[in-house]
C-alpha cells in the first residue's frame, strides 16, 4: 500500500479506500503507550487520516506503563500495552471507563528476532537451552560445542559472544524473557519481569539502540522487534525437533493456537501463549490496544469506534504488517472483540 | 536663574568612614567658586553632596545642611530627582551617551523624563544649547552623527550643553579638564567665563594655573593623611588665596610645595 | 535633618517632589525584586514538587520498593538503592569536568591571548554557537561517530594502562562506556566553560598584564602571573556551570551508556555506572505507581547535589575572596 | 640640581648590555613555547569532535534536506515511505521556544536588573545563589514539574504546547538571568551618573540608558539562552507528546519539536521494505529524517545567532 | 648599573597614527630626568618606547633608534623580555597583584627567571628591596598579607619594591604619584632621590613643581592640537627650563599659562 505524500494538516488526500463509509469523522484524538507499537500505529494513524481528513490521531511512544497509567487516569483515550492490564490497573481503568467496560485486544503482534553480528554468518539454530545459556552468559563464545551442535555447517569463529540487552523496562524483553522461562526452565530461572536479569552485561536504550550496538561490536547478539533487525544475522529456534526461523505467519500462528485466559470482561481478549507448538515461532511480542466501551463525549466516541475498528479489521492489521513486519490478528480475536467496538458509545 | 548655596557643619561618610569633616561655607550666585586641594581630600565626595549625587553611592550619607536660597536639599518634602535638576553636574570623564546622536545627547535631558516637547522647541533647545557650550559650530552639520565621535574637549562640551539644556540654576563640575588638551582645556575655561552670567558654577580642579584663571572664590581642602577626613582649610577670593592665604599649609600647597 | 522654616522661593519649588516620579520609582523597583521573588517561588515549587511526589517513596518500606519497582533489589534501604546512582552521576561529571576544564582553559586562553587579534573574535563566536548544539545531537553522533571510534583507544589504554583502576576490567566491544560519555559531556560543556573562562581572562586588567609585562615576563608567565590568578574564582564557576550541566544532562546519556548500577571504576567496561537523570528518562515510561515516586526520589537526589556543588563552589571563590582580583 | 657629566658608552659596557638584552634564557623560552604549544594543541584536540559532530551532521542530513522536506509534514506518512517532512516540527519547535523565551525573558531580565541596579543584602544573595542552584535543575524534572502544574489545573489529559514551554521556562529563566546580569554590568556607570545629574528618576534610567545602552548585549544572552533550551527532548516528550501534524495552537493538542522528532525518529530504527528500497520505500528513512531535523536544529540556532549578531551591530553603542 | 640612553629621530605610530614625531634626545645615567607637558602630547607613548612596552598595543610601533650604551633596542637580535627586565618601568596606578602577598608581589619577577632561588636569598632580597622602597619599616610585620591590602602610597611603593628587585638599569616611571596623597607623594620623592644613585630614572609628571624637586634635566612635549603629533620642544636642566627656557611655548607652560 502507498503511502500518500504528506501535506499540511488537511493534505492527507482522500484516498481512503475501503474506508470510505467511515470517511466523515473528525475531530482530534489523543493515544499514548507502548513503543513498541509506534511504527504500527503511524500506519493506522495514516490509514484513518486519510480515510477521514478532518481527523487526527496523535499516539505518544511514552511506554508501555505510562500508557497503562494514562489510561487508568483519563489522559489518553486509548493506548498501547506490551502487557495485559492488572487486576490493578483493569479496577482504574473500569472505573475510568464507565459502564461500557474495557476493551483490551492483541492488535499488534510482532516476531522477536534473536539477531546476531557474526562476520560470514547470517543464520544459526539454537535450541532453546543454547539460547538460555548464551543469554545468561554461560556460553561465551561463539565455537561453543552447544552451538556446533546444532550447526554442522557453519563455520564458527572464536569470537567472544557480548549480550546486548535492552537497558530500559521493556515489553520485548519481558516477552522473550517470558520465552526462556517457558522453554528452558531449568536455565532460566528468574521470573519475568521486564527489566533483564543478568548484570554486567552490555545493554541499550530502546530497540533501535540494541540493534545499533549489535551492529557496532563483533560477536553481538540481541533481542529486538523482528522489523527492526536489518542487516543483523538471526537465529532459528528450536521448537520441539525443528529449527523455526521468524515469520510474520509463523508468529501469527502462535497467537492464533494460544487459548485466552478466561474469568475477564466480555471485551477483554488476553492471551495465554503457548510456546511449544510445533511450527509456530514462539518469540513474540504481543502488545494490547486498550480502548473504554464508553465515553463522555459523542464526537470522542465516535473517533475511538472508528480509529480502534480500523486497528482491528483486516485492513488495518495488513497495513501494520507492511509497515512493522506484524502478525496479522487472527479472525477469532477479531470477531471476539468486535461487537465491544461496534458498541463503543457517549454515555 | 543662579541660586545661592549655604552649606553648614556638614559631615560626609561612606559607611562608616568619615571622609569629609565638618564643611560650612557660603556659594554666591553667578560667581565661579573653585575647590582646589590634593588628591583624596573629598573634593569631589563634598562636590557631589551639592546635589545629592552621593546617594547614588551605596552608604554615602551625610550629616549637616547643604541650603540653597534658604530650601534644605536634604528636607524630607525635597525629591533628589528635582535636586539634580536644579542642580546641573559635569563629570571629569566626558560621558555623552553612546547610543545617542549629539541631538539627542543635548536633549537627554528632556527626553529620558518622558517630556512632550515640540520639534520647534526642541530644535530650538540644542541649538541655544549648544551655543551656550560654544560647540553649535563644530556639530552644527551633523547633528544626527553618534556623540562618541567627537574629540574629547567637544564631547566635555557636549556635557555641559547638555546639562545646561535642563536649566539648571547651578553647575557643578568635576576636573572638567583634566582628561583634554590645551586647546579643549582653553575653549572649556572660556566657556565657564560667559557661563557664569548666567549659573552659579562650582568648579573643582587640580590645577591651580586653572582655578586662578578661571574662578572669583576658591576654597581649599586638606588631608592629614590616609584615612582621615578631609577639611575645608579656607576659603577666599581667589586673588587672596594664591597671593596671601591665611594658612600656611595654604601657602605651601599653591606655591607648589607640595601635591 | 528639619525642614526649613525659610519661605518658598523659585529655587525651594524646583526641588519639591514630584510625586509621579517617585511613585513609578516605586512601582519599577517592586517589579524587579517581584521578579527576583517570583523565581524564587518557582525554585521552591519544584523543590515542593520533587519532595511531594518523592514522599511516598521515601516513606516506603524496602519490600514494597521491592515489589513496586522491577529493577530494585530485596531488602535493600532507598538510599542503598540511590547510592550508585550518585556514585555513577558523581563519576560521569568529574570525568567530563576533568577532560574539559583544562582543555577549556587552553582553548579560552587561545581565544583570549594567543590566537591572532582577527581571529579570535570570530573563534569565540564559533565557540559560543557550539553551545548550542542540542544534547540529542550529541547523543546521536556519541552513538554512531564516537562510540564505535574510541574502542581501538579503550583498548590500548586497557592493555597498557590497565593497572590504574579506571582503566581496568575488560573493555567494551561497543565503546558504549562511561568513559565515552565522559568525553561526550566533556564537549557538551566544553563550550560552556571556554565562554565563561574567555570572558574573564579578556577582563584581566590591564594594569596586571603590564605589570607582569614589564618586569620581563613571556608570554606564558604574563598569563601564569598576571591572567590565571586573577580569572580563577571565574574559571571555577565556570566549572560548576560546566558541572551542573554535566549532573543533569539526560539524552546523551540515555542514547550512549551501556548503565549497569554498581559502585565500580571500571570506566572502559560496560553495564557499571548509570547517572541520575538518565536513569528517569530510562525508566520512567514503563513505570507507574511508587515506581514513578521512586524515580522522582532519586531526582531530588539529583537536585540536592546540585545544590551542594554550587555551595561548595561558592565556599571555594568565597575562601579565596581576600587574595581575589576584583578589588 | 647636579650637572651632569656626559657619560660615553665604553666598548665593554656596550657589550655588557649587548650581552644582557640578548641573552635568550632558554628554560623560559622552550616553556613559553611548549606553553604555546600546549596551548594551541587544546585548541585543536578541542576543536576536532566538534568539527567532527557538525561534519557528521551535515553530510548525514543534508541529502535529506529538499522543498518538501521542509515545507510539509508526517501527516500520513509511515513505514519506510521517504515523503513528507519537518514543518509541523519546525513551526512547533518556534512556537513552543518562542513562547518559552517570552515568559523568561521578561523575568529574566528584570531579576537581572534588580541584582545589578537594586539588588542588595540577603535577598539578592539568595536569588543569586538558587539562581546557580536552578542552572542545574535536570530537563527531565523539569518537564515532569510542568506536567503536575497543569494536571492541577486543567486535568489529566493535559498535553500542549504551552506545558513544554512553562517547562523550558524553568530551564531558561536562570541562563538568561546569569548572562543578563553580567551584561548590565558592564554598562559603565558614567552613564547611570550622567542620567541621574540631568535628573531622571532611577527607573527611567534604568529602562532608557542602562537597557538600551546593553540592548546588544542582552540579545546575546538572550539568544544564549534559547540555544540552551531549543534542543531540549526529554521534558517536551513528557509535556508535550508528539504528533505527525501540523498544529499552530499551543493552548491545545499536541505539538510536534524538531529534537523530540530527530529522537522518535531515532527510536524507529528500520522500516520493513518487503521488495527491498524503492522510491516508495526506503528501509533507513527514519534516521535519515533525524539527521535531517538535526541539521535543521542546528541550522536555526545558527540563524538565531546570526540575527542576533545584527542586532548587536544596529544597536552597539556608537563607538566612531 | 646605570646606564645611558639615546634616542635617535624616533616616530611613534598607533596604527596609521603619528602620535610621537621625530624625537631625539640622549637620558643620562644616575640622574633623574622628567617629562612635562599638557596631556596627550604623548608623554607616556614615548616612555613606553624606551622599554618597548609600546609593543604590547596592538598596532603600536616605531621608526628611528633607541639605544641602551649604544646597543639599539630595537635590534634584530634583542630580546624584549631581556630589555624589560633591563628597563624596569612603574606606572600611574599601582598595580601589585591582586593574588599574591606582599613578599610573592616583590619576588614576583625574581621568581620569572630564576624559580630556584634559595630562601634566604628571596628573603635577603625582599628585604632589601623593600628597604629601597622605603617600605620595608611599614609592611616587615604582613609579609603574608595581599598586596592590595596597602594604603595607596605603599602600594605604588611596593610595586617600585618590585621593579628594583629584578635589578634593572634604568626605571621608567609614568606619573608614578598622580594617584596619590600629598603624604605618599613626598615618600616617594624622598625614594627617586635615593634611587637616582645607583639608577637611571626617567619620570613622567603632570606637577610641574614636582618635575622641579626631583629631576635634574627636564624634557618639555608639547602638541599643536587634537590629532596632530606630539613633539619634544626642549630638553635641558631642569633650573634651566624653568627659569630661562629656550622656546615660548616653554615658558608658558611651566607659568602655568596653560595646561
Ligand atoms: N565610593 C567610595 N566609597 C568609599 N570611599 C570613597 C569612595 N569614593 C571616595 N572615597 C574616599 O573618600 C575620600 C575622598 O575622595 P574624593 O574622591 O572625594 O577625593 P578628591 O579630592 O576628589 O580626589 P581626586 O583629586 O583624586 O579626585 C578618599 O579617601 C576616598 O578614598
Ligand atoms: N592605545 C592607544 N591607541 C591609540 N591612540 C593612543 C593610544 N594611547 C594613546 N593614544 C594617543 O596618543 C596620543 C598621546 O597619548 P599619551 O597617553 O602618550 O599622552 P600623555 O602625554 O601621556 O597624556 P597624559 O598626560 O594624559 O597621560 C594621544 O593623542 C592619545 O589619544
Ligand atoms: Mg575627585
Ligand atoms: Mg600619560
Ligand atoms: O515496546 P518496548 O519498547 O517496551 O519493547
Amino acid at each position: 500500500s502507498d503511502p500518500e505524500p504528506a501535506g499540511g494538516e488537511t493534505a492527507g488526500s482522500d484516498t481512503g479506500e475501503s474506508m470510505a463509509a467511515e470517511g466523515g469523522l473528525s475531530g482530534e484524538l489523543s493515544g499514548g503507550g507502548a513503543s513498541s507499537q509506534e511504527a504500527a500505529m503511524n500506519a493506522w494513524r495514516a490509514g484513518f487520516q486519510q480515510a477521514n481528513p478532518d481527523a487526527t490521531i496523535n499516539y505518544d511512544p511514552v511506554g508501555s506503563g505510562g500508557g497503562r497509567t494514562g489510561f487508568g487516569d483519563g489522559s489518553y483515550a486509548f493506548a498501547g500495552s506490551d502487557a495485559a492490564l492488572d487486576e490493578e490497573e483493569m479496577a482504574a481503568a473500569e472505573a475510568q471507563c464507565g459502564e461500557g467496560g474495557v476493551i483490551q485486544f492483541p492488535g499488534y503482534v510482532s516476531p522477536i528476532a534473536i539477531a546476531f553480528n557474526l562476520d560470514g554468518v547470517d543464520s544459526l539454530n539454537m535450541s532453546p537451552e543454547t539460547i538460555a545459556n548464551v543469554f545468561l552468559g554461560e556460553i561465551t563464545t561463539w565455537n561453543d560445542e552447544a552451538i556446533a551442535a546444532d550447526n554442522p555447517d557453519a563455520e564458527l569463529p572464536d569470537t567472544a559472544i557480548t549480550v546486548v540487552h535492552r537497558s530500559d523496562e521493556s515489553g520485548t524483553t519481558e516477552n522473550f524473557e517470558e520465552y526462556l522461562y517457558t522453554v528452558a526452565p531449568d536455565t532460566w530461572t528468574e521470573e519475568p519481569s521486564g527489566v533483564w536479569p543478568v548484570d554486567g552485561q552490555e545493554s541499550a536504550q530502546g530497540t533501535s539502540g540494541v540493534i545499533g550496538a549489535a551492529q557496532a561490536g563483533q560477536g553481538t547478539i540481541t533481542y529486538a522487534d523482528a522489523s527492526q533487525v536489518a542487516d543483523l544475522g538471526t537465529v532459528a529456534v528450536g521448537v520441539g525437533s525443528d529449527f523455526v526461523s521468524y515469520s510474520a505467519e509463523a508468529a501469527a500462528e502462535v497467537v492464533a493456537q494460544s487459548p485466552r485466559v478466561e474469568g475477564t470482561g466480555e471485551y477483554v481478549y488476553t492471551i495465554e501463549l503457548q510456546r511449544d507448538i510445533e511450527g509456530t515461532y514462539p518469540v513474540v511480542l504481543v502488545s494490547y490496544t486498550l480502548a473504554c466501551g464508553t465515553y463522555a463525549d459523542e464526537a470522542q466516541a465516535e473517533l475511538v469506534k472508528g480509529f480502534v475498528s480500523y486497528i482491528a479489521s483486516e485492513e488495518g492489521q495488513e497495513a501494520a504488517a507492511a509497515a512493522a513486519g506484524s502478525a496479522p490478528l487472527s479472525d477469532t480475536i477479531r470477531q471476539a472483540v468486535q461487537p465491544g467496538i461496534d458498541a463503543i458509545a457517549a454515555g | 536663574m543662579a541660586q545661592r548655596i549655604d552649606v553648614k557643619d556638614l559631615n560626609i561618610y561612606y559607611g562608616d568612614f568619615l571622609a569629609v569633616q565638618d564643611v560650612s561655607m557660603t556659594v554666591e550666585p553667578k560667581s565661579v567658586t573653585a575647590f582646589i586641594g590634593p588628591s583624596g581630600c573629598g573634593k569631589s565626595t563634598f562636590l557631589r553632596t551639592l546635589n545629592r549625587m552621593h546617594e547614588v553611592i551605596p552608604g554615602a550619607r551625610v550629616e549637616g545642611k547643604v541650603e540653597l536660597e534658604g530650601v534644605d536639599l536634604y528636607g524630607a518634602d525635597v525629591d533628589p530627582v528635582a535636586v539634580r535638576r536644579t542642580v546641573g553636574m559635569v563629570f571629569q570623564r566626558p560621558n555623552p551617551f553612546p547610543t545617542m546622536s549629539i541631538r539627542d545627547n543635548v536633549l537627554a535631558g528632556v527626553k529620558l523624563n518622558n517630556r512632550r516637547i515640540s520639534k520647534a522647541d526642541a530644535e530650538d533647545l540644542v541649538e541655544s544649547s549648544l551655543r551656550g557650550a560654544n560647540l553649535w559650530n563644530e556639530v552644527k552639520d551633523r547633528l544626527e552623527k553618534p556623540g562618541s565621535g567627537l574629540s574629547g574637549g567637544q564631547q566635555q562640551r557636549l556635557c555641559i550643553a547638555r546639562a545646561i539644556a535642563v536649566k539648571p540654576q547651578v553647575l557643578l563640575m568635576d576636573e572638567p579638564c583634566s582628561a583634554l588638551d590645551p586647546i579643549s582645556t582653553i575653549a572649556i575655561e572660556d566657556l565657564i567665563g560667559d557661563l557664569k552670567q548666567e549659573y552659579t558654577i562650582v568648579i573643582v580642579t587640580h590645577n591651580m594655573q586653572q582655578a586662578a584663571r578661571v574662578s572669583d572664590r576658591t576654597a581649599f581642602f586638606n588631608i592629614a593623611g590616609t584615612g582621615k577626613p578631609g577639611k575645608l582649610i579656607e576659603m577666599d577670593d581667589t586673588a587672596t588665596i594664591f597671593s596671601s592665604p591665611a594658612e600656611k599649609s595654604t601657602e605651601d600647597y599653591v606655591s607648589g610645595r607640595f601635591g | 535633618m528639619s525642614i526649613t522654616d525659610s519661605p518658598p522661593t523659585v529655587g525651594s519649588r524646583a526641588v519639591r517632589r514630584r510625586s509621579s516620579d517617585r511613585g513609578f520609582n516605586r512601582v519599577f523597583r517592586w517589579i524587579a525584586v517581584g521578579s527576583g521573588v517570583l523565581i524564587l517561588a518557582v525554585l521552591a515549587a519544584v523543590a515542593l514538587f520533587l519532595l511531594w511526589q518523592a514522599w511516598p517513596a521515601i516513606t516506603a518500606s524496602p519490600d514494597e520498593l521491592s515489589a513496586a519497582v522491577p529493577r530494585y533489589p530485596e531488602d535493600t534501604s532507598l538510599i542503598a538503592y540511590v547510592g550508585p546512582l550518585v556514585f555513577g552521576t558523581l563519576l560521569a561529571a568529574v570525568l567530563a569536568l576533568g577532560v574539559a576544564t583544562p582543555l577549556a582553559m587552553g582553548v579560552a586562553l587561545f581565544i583570549s591571548h594567543y590566537a591572532p587579534r582577527r581571529i579570535a573574535q570570530f573563534l569565540g563566536y564559533l565557540v559560543d554557537l557550539l553551545a548550542a548544539v542540542p544534547s540529542v545531537i550529541y547523543g546521536l553522533w556519541g552513538f554512531f561517530v564516537l562510540a564505535p571510534a574510541v574502542v581501538p583507544v579503550w583498548e590500548w589504554l586497557n592493555q597498557y594502562l590497565g593497572w590504574f583502576p579506571l582503566f581496568a576490567g575488560t573493555p567494551s566491544p561497543t565503546g558504549r562506556v562511561l568513559a565515552t560519555v565522559g568525553i561526550v559531556l566533556a564537549v557538551m560543556i566544553l563550550p560552556i566553560i571556554t565562554a565563561v573562562s574567555r570572558e574573564v581572562f579578556l577582563q584581566t586588567p590591564k594594569l596586571h598584564e603590564e605589570a607582569a609585562l614589564a618586569l620581563g615576563a613571556t608570554r606564558w608567565e604574563l598569563v601564569r602571573t598576571a591572567v590565571l590568578p586573577f580569572g580563577r574564582s571565574g574559571v571555577i564557576s565556570a566549572a560548576m556551570l560546566g558541572l551542573g550541566r554535566a549532573l543533569g544532562e539526560t539524552m546523551a546519556v540515555l542514547m550512549i551508556l551501556s548503565p549497569g548500577y554498581l559502585y565500580s571504576f571500571h570506566i572502559l567496561e560496560s553495564a557499571q555506572q548509570q547517572t541520575i537523570a538518565a536513569y528517569i528518562a530510562l525508566d520512567f515510561p514503563e513505570s507507574s505507581g511508587l515506581a514513578v515516586n521512586t524515580l522522582i526520589a532519586t531526582g531530588l537526589v539529583l537536585f540536592v547535589i546540585t545544590l551542594a556543588v554550587n555551595m561548595g563552589a561558592r565556599a571555594i571563590v568565597a575562601r579565596r575572596k581576600d587574595f581575589s582580583g576584583a578589588n | 640640581m647636579t650637572a651632569t657629566t656626559p657619560h660615553v658608552p665604553t666598548a665593554e659596557s656596550t657589550a655588557l648590555v649587548r650581552a644582557r638584552l640578548s641573552v635568550v634564557d632558554t628554560g623560559r623560552k622552550r616553556k613559553d613555547v611548549t606553553m604555546t604549544v600546549l596551548i594551541w594543541g587544546a585548541f585543536l584536540v578541542a576543536m576536532a569532535p566538534l568539527v567532527s559532530l557538525l561534519w557528521t551532521v551535515t553530510t548525514n542530513g543534508l541529502g535529506r534536506i529538499s522543498m518538501d522536506f521542509l515545507t510539509l509534514s508526517m501527516r500520513n506518512v509511515f513505514g519506510g515511505d521517504p515523503n513528507g517532512g519537518i514543518y509541523h516540527a519546525i513551526v512547533g519547535t518556534l512556537i513552543i521556544t518562542g513562547l518559552a523565551a517570552l515568559i523568561s525573558v521578561p523575568i529574566g531580565i528584570l531579576t537581572a536588573i534588580y541584582l545589578v541596579e537594586y539588588g542588595r543584602g540577603w535577598l539578592a544573595r539568595s536569588v543569586t545563589f538558587f539562581v546557580d542552584v536552578m542552572t542545574g535543575i535536570p530537563s527531565i524534572v523539569a518537564g515532569l514539574f510542568a506536567v503536575a502544574l497543569f494536571t492541577l489545573i486543567v486535568g489529566p489529559e493535559a498535553r500542549f504546547g504551552f506545558i513544554g514551554a512553562v517547562a523550558l521556562s524553568v530551564l531558561m529563566i536562570p541562563v538568561v538571568v546569569r548572562s543578563c546580569e553580567e551584561m548590565l554590568k558592564l554598562v559603565p556607570n558614567e552613564l547611570r551618573e550622567a542620567a541621574y545629574a540631568l535628573g531622571v528618576p532611577k527607573w527611567l534610567t534604568v529602562v532608557k540608558v542602562v537597557l538600551r545602552t546593553s540592548v546588544a548585549g542582552l540579545t546575546t544572552g538572550v539568544l544564549l539562552a534559547v540555544a540552551r533550551v531549543i534542543g531540549e527532548t526529554a521534558p517536551l516528550l513528557v509535556a508535550v507528546g508528539v504528533t505527525d501534524s501540523i498544529n499552530m495552537n499551543p493552548f491545545e493538542g499536541r505539538m510536534m519539536t524538531l529534537p523530540v522528532f530527530a529522537y522518535r525518529q531515532y527510536s524507529q530504527g528500520q522500516a520493513p521494505c518487503p521488495g527491498g528500497e524503492s522510491a516508495t520505500c526506503v528501509p533507513d528513512i527514519a534516521i535519515q529524517n533525524a539527521w535531517g531535523a538535526a541539521l535543521t536544529l542546528i541550522v536555526i540556532v545558527l540563524a538565531l545567532n546570526l540575527v542576533g549578531r545584527l542586532v548587536n551591530r544596529w544597536f552597539a553603542p556608537k563607538l566612531r
